[in-house]
Order: structure tokens, then C-alpha cells, then sequence
């Protein structure tokens, strides 16, 4: 018998709203929009977690940068706190070194994750999501039951082909889908704004590209600054986060 | 000191099959703890102990059965096959800690002693598992 | 006993060199490098194969424009060719529905290409990777062990991050990697280039981002006079490509 | 006609493992093909006796033992469990093909029939394996 997934539900049953920022195509800035949301929310005086399950590619820290923490263990294990946010990531755990995991290891990772992590109090758990729709994608949607959907893309044909395949699954599993955030504009197109249209979904609106950002990279106050994140506070107060 | 944490998990399901079940009482919970968790047994025991207390349908003080398994891997690349026990001792500190946090960390950590890959699976003794409850009807 | 690991030699051995397009990180450019590279490679008279193993979000079908083609089935499945390139992609048989897959099926379904795929004779093989350092990465080492890595990254700090990482495994098992090709640079920067360096790996050059590019994708004949492979075929005169 | 691709790996391992084994003659090659992947058995014997012509060690020529495996599948997400043959009339002619390239692909195109989900796995029937090779020393 499998005694962790008994567990997960107390673990999160204090957490007030779970929102799993996704995409199916890789690159087109799911880490800069959960982190950049996350920093948003608990500038707004909420509580945050941050939880990055990009396990081969986690990024979350390196955008906030987190440096020298490690979680508290008491009864399971405390998620630092870094910029007001909880924020929790194998990266604590992996030191940087390539972590070649299998299916069956991501979906045991990720089990153990929920069964030991002491959220606390949350108003929001923000989840960074990996590409695809693998085991990640399907044990989000297996074992937390209430996470919503915000979902990013590109501008481009070819970050939309995957887009709309994760959107497609989860419009058919009936789960919530916030909307879609077309990140990197550069030139005006409403190629995305009508094929979400075509699924039925909500188009949030843009976030340009930024030319300048990778200089805020790592410095949590320098991000608050940026374009990125007034484009990102405009979309937000569209579904009042 | 994570080892609550797993011990809540046990006790939760240990409740939600003995109620499956319609038990009155649970006599005997046995529990499999996979070496390469260096689960810390005493402390582990006192938290299902602890959680156990004021539960539905009640669990016995001494139910408890504590079994550790052994942990066994084997190497994809290779096919070679050893025991955590001998590779232990490569390991320093902090990586036994993330080990015994989250087993499939060594992964990270640890290669094939055979060959260097690190695409090994872990056969046997992983973590905490339920093996079987027992209880009166 | 598994019998498909046994043939699988056998299907790869008229193929000249099998070149992995790899990254760890999404988004970087992989199926843009991957698909130029079988254009290149294939407009200069070489026998070519794609295969996509990107089996959530395959991209090299929509930047080739590949339409209307099934693989034949004769002793195995034959590769369409598209463009004077022997295409295999799981888009042939998933009719761009999503692919819910995990790590075990992933894995199956890799075996299950590589056994019946007949490529026949050809000077290279390509992979497009997907994202990673998963099943697909794995079972690329384990099963096709003569595959050279040509690996991908952008200029940002946070890609390098997941790129280091699959770096680091690649030398760890000392799998033969060309080079690393740092695209979509806007700036001047020579932060990857001391990174790539750091690592002992070969610095092979930048691909600057086409502001112009998505125009193209979906047309080969455009694709082939865009400023990618421009600079793509200067990176490649260095490696002999 | 995929079946020949499929043939030739039964053979190539099974002359491995005979070779390996030491024996000087394959008298018997069970194998089992599972539903899912819908093999043309006459087809796929056909390629087996073909290919196993010239070998070394040689195979008798009646040695093939084709047995089907009937494909269950269960479902992660409500713990449903079901036969394959109850679900394929669902699946039109491509979708069916595509899953006899692939058997995976049965996850691009069915679902649990109870709760609709997409992550459930084959128990038992996906594709072909070879399950006992004998022969003489
Ligand atoms: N609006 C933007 N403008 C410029 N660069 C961006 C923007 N959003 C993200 N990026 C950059 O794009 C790259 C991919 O973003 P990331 O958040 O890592 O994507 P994902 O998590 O989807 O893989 C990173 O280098 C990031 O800094
Ligand atoms: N040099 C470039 N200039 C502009 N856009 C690019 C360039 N290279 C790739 N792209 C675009 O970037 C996105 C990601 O590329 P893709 O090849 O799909 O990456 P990956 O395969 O690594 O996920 C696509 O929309 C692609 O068209
Ligand atoms: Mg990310
Ligand atoms: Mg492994
Ligand atoms: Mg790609
Ligand atoms: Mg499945
Ligand atoms: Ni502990
Ligand atoms: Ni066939
Ligand atoms: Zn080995
Ligand atoms: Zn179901």
C-alpha cells in the first residue's frame, strides 16, 4: 500500500488556492511568469508558496535567487522563505548536478514532496511547471485535485502546436484553465488571441519582450521593476489576482 | 526529524483501510522502511505512537511492526546489481541527507559501481511502505 | 526477454553518424537547429534522417511543413521523405491529439520506433531532442551508443542553467559532444562562450535571433535563405558538417 | 507488413540468448503477442520461419509457439480495470492502426471508461515478447 498519497490532501488542506502555471512547450517563460506571480501576490500581502517541479531544469531559484538555504526539518520539512515566499525546489537537495530521473523517479520525487512539505497557512501555492504532458503534468492533475491552470505560450506556430495539446487534455478533464498569457511579443499578431479563441479558453493578454530583463535575473527587486512584471500586474487584475 | 511527516502518512492510511475495511480496532500495523531512507527508527516509532493516539477505529499501543528492507539496485546500462550498503560509504553528509529527504536523490549523487552510469533503478527498500493491517472486526 | 533492444543495431548499422540535438532546456532552439541541420545536410547532397523524439510537443513537423504523409509499412515503416529527408515523428500516428504519456510508455515507444523504423542507407541520422534529462536522454545513451551530442542553448543564465547540467552528464560518460551553439543572441555578451569554456566543451558560435524567422516556418525553401542558416552553416563549416 | 520488423527481433534474440546458452539446435520459441498490438499472426509466423532459415544455431522449423495475450488495462486515476476487447470497437480504422505501430498511442486515443481519464497503463497484452527459448546443448 501506498501510505504517501493518503497524506497529501492535510498537507494542502490549509492552502487556499493551488495554481499550476503550465504550458507543454518549454521556453516560453513558465518559470518568469510563476516567479514573477509569486512575487507579485506576496507583495499584495498574501501568503505564497513556490513550488518549482521542473525537477531536470528547475529555474525558480535562479530567477529569485536563491542562495545558501536549505528547508527546516520539524515534522516534515519547512520550505524556506525567500522574498516572502515559501519556496520549495529539488534543487535544495540536488546541488546543481544533473539529475537524470526516470518517469517512475519524478512521479516518486514528487509524491515524497507532497507528503513531507509543511506548506502552513497559504492564500496561494504557485506551482512552476515542467514542459510536456508527462508524469508531472498527469500527477498534478491525479493528486491535487484543485490546482487551476494558468497557461503560457509564445507568439510562435510552434510553441502553440504543444500549447494547445496540454489546453486540449485539459479543457477534456474539466479542469479549471485561468487563461492564457501570450509571453515575448515582439511585433502585433493575433494568431494565439484566435486559436485560443477556436479552444474556448480565455486570452489574457500579452507580456512583451523584454530586452532588458536578464539583467534583473537573480535580483528579486530588480524584477518587481520590470516591464514584465507591469505587463504581468495588467493581466492579473483580469482574473483579480 | 521529517520522520513525522511519514509517520502521519501511515497512520492516515492505516485509518482510511481499517474504516474500508469496517475494523473495530486495529491490532497490527507492519511497516516496511526501505534502508536507503536511513529512516531514524525510534523517532519513527514515537510519531505513529503519538499519532496514533485518539484515532477511528483506535489503534493498539503496541500495533506497531517495524521491518527494515534492504535496499538493492541495479544498473540498466550494465546489468550489474548491489546493495546500498556497500556504496554507502562514498556518500558524504549532505548527500545522505537529500538521500534520506528524497530517495530517488541518488540518483544524483550515486553511479553504477560497475560501470559509472547513472541510469540504475532501486530494486529493492526505497522508503516507507505499508505492508499490512490487522485488526477485529 | 525484451526482444527489441536486440535489433536495433541492426536498424542503425548503414547509417553513417547519428547526431542528437540536445539542450536540457526547453525553448532554446533544438528543433530549429535540428531541422536546419537536416536541410543543410540534405541540400548538400548527404543521405538524411529526422527523427523527433519530442514526443509531446514535436515541432520539426511543423517547421518542415510536413502534410498528408504516413510511413509505409513494408518489412517494418519506411520514413516519408520531406524534402529530400526521411522523416519519422510520432505526429504520423497521434494526429496532433495530446500525448499523455509517462516515462514507461515514453520509453516503450522509443524501443518500438527504433525497432521498426527502416532507414536504410544514409550518411546521418538527426535527433531532435525533447527537453530534459529524462527517459528520452537516457534511452537515446543506452540504446544508440554511437549518437555525438550537438547541443543548444540561448544566451540567458537561467537556460544555461538546465544546459550545464546535461553538459556535465554528456562528459561525466563521456559521450562525444560536437560542440555547443548559443542561439537567438540579440546582445553582445560572452557569458556562455566562458561557461562553455568552464566545462572543457567546444564553443562552436552564435545564431542570432530572426526577428523575421516565424515568416518562414512551415516553408523549407524560406527556411533555407533566413538568417539561421546562414549562421548556422558557418558554425557548421567548423565542424565539418 | 511491420510484423517482419517485429519477427526479426524475436529471432535476433532468440539467437543471442541460444548462442549465449550454448545450445547447438532452437527446438522450441514461445512467444506471446499481445491484443493491443493487433499482429497478423499468419504474417508475422510467415517472417519468423523466413528469418529463422541460415541462422546459427539453426531453428527448427516448427519451433514457433505463438500464444496471445488478452490486454487489460487499468486506470490510475478511479482504479478501473478493463479489457481491450471491450474498448477497441470505439477506436476507428487509423486510430487502431496507429496502435498497432505504437501501442502506446492507445493513450492519444481512448480513455478510462469510467472516469475519462488518459492516465491509466496496459497491464498485461501490449505488444510482443519473447518468454521461453529451448532447445539442445
Ligand atoms: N517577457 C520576456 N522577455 C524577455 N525574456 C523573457 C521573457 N519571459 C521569459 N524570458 C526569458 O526566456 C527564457 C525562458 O523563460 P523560462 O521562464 O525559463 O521558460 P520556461 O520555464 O517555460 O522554460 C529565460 O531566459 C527567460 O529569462
Ligand atoms: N535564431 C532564432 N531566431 C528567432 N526565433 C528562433 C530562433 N531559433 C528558434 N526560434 C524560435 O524559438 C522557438 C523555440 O524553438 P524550438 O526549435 O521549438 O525550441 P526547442 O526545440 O528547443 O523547444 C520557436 O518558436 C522557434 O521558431
Ligand atoms: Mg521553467
Ligand atoms: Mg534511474
Ligand atoms: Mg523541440
Ligand atoms: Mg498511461
Ligand atoms: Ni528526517
Ligand atoms: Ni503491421
Ligand atoms: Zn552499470
Ligand atoms: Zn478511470
Amino acid at each position: 500500500m501506498e501510505p504517501r498519497t493518503s497524506v497529501i490532501e492535510n498537507r494542502l488542506k490549509n492552502i487556499n488556492r493551488i495554481i499550476a502555471v503550465a504550458s507543454g512547450k518549454g521556453g516560453v517563460g513558465k518559470s518568469m511568469v510563476a516567479s514573477t506571480l509569486a512575487l507579485h501576490l506576496s507583495q499584495h500581502g498574501y501568503r505564497v508558496g513556490l513550488l518549482d517541479l521542473d525537477l531536470y531544469g528547475p529555474s525558480s531559484h535562479i530567477i529569485l535567487g536563491v542562495k545558501n538555504t536549505f528547508p527546516k526539518e520539524e515534522k516534515g520539512i519547512i520550505p524556506p522563505t525567500v522574498h516572502g515566499i515559501s519556496f520549495m525546489s529539488i534543487v535544495y537537495f540536488t546541488e546543481e548536478k544533473p539529475s537524470p530521473f526516470r518517469g517512475i523517479d519524478i512521479s516518486n520525487i514528487i509524491l515524497e514532496l507532497l507528503a513531507i512539505t509543511q506548506w502552513g497557512r497559504l492564500d496561494f501555492l504557485i506551482i512552476d511547471m515542467p514542459p510536456g504532458i508527462g508524469d508531472e503534468t498527469l500527477d498534478v492533475i491525479r493528486y491535487i485535485k484543485r490546482s487551476e491552470f494558468l497557461v503560457v505560450t509564445t507568439p510562435s506556430k510552434v510553441a502553440m502546436g504543444a500549447v494547445s495539446k496540454l489546453l486540449t487534455m485539459l479543457i477534456e478533464l474539466k479542469k479549471p484553465v485561468l487563461g492564457i498569457i501570450e509571453n515575448m511579443t515582439i511585433t502585433k499578431s493575433s494568431f494565439i488571441e484566435h486559436e485560443v479563441q477556436r479552444l474556448q479558453v480565455r486570452y489574457l493578454g500579452k507580456i512583451h519582450f523584454d530586452h532588458t530583463l536578464e539583467e534583473s535575473i537573480g535580483n528579486p527587486d530588480a524584477l518587481s521593476q520590470t516591464h514584465v512584471m507591469k505587463d504581468l500586474s495588467k493581466i492579473l487584475q483580469k482574473i483579480k489576482l | 526529524m521529517h520522520e513525522w511527516a511519514l509517520a502521519e502518512s501511515i497512520v492516515t492510511a492505516t485509518v482510511e483501510e481499517a474504516r474500508k475495511e469496517k475494523l473495530k480496532t486495529i491490532t497490527q500495523v507492519t511497516i516496511y522502511i526501505g534502508e536507503l531512507q536511513q529512516i531514524e527508527k525510534e523517532i519513527f516509532l514515537f510519531a505513529l505512537t503519538e499519532l496514533s493516539k485518539s484515532q477511528k477505529p483506535p489503534i493498539q499501543k503496541d500495533a506497531f511492526v517495524i521491518k527494515t528492507d534492504k535496499s538493492t539496485l541495479s544498473c540498466k546500462n550494465c546489468g550489474e546489481h548491489w546493495k546500498y550498503s556497500d556504496m554507502k560509504k562514498k556518500l558524504n553528509k549532505t548527500e545522505a541527507e537529500s538521500i534520506h529527504f528524497i530517495p530517488e536523490i541518488v540518483f544524483v549523487h550515486a553511479r553504477c559501481p560497475q560501470c559509472g552510469s547513472p541510469d540504475f533503478e532501486i530494486t529493492t527498500g526505497r522508503g516507507v511502505t505499508l505492508s499490512s493491517i490487522k485488526g477485529v472486526r
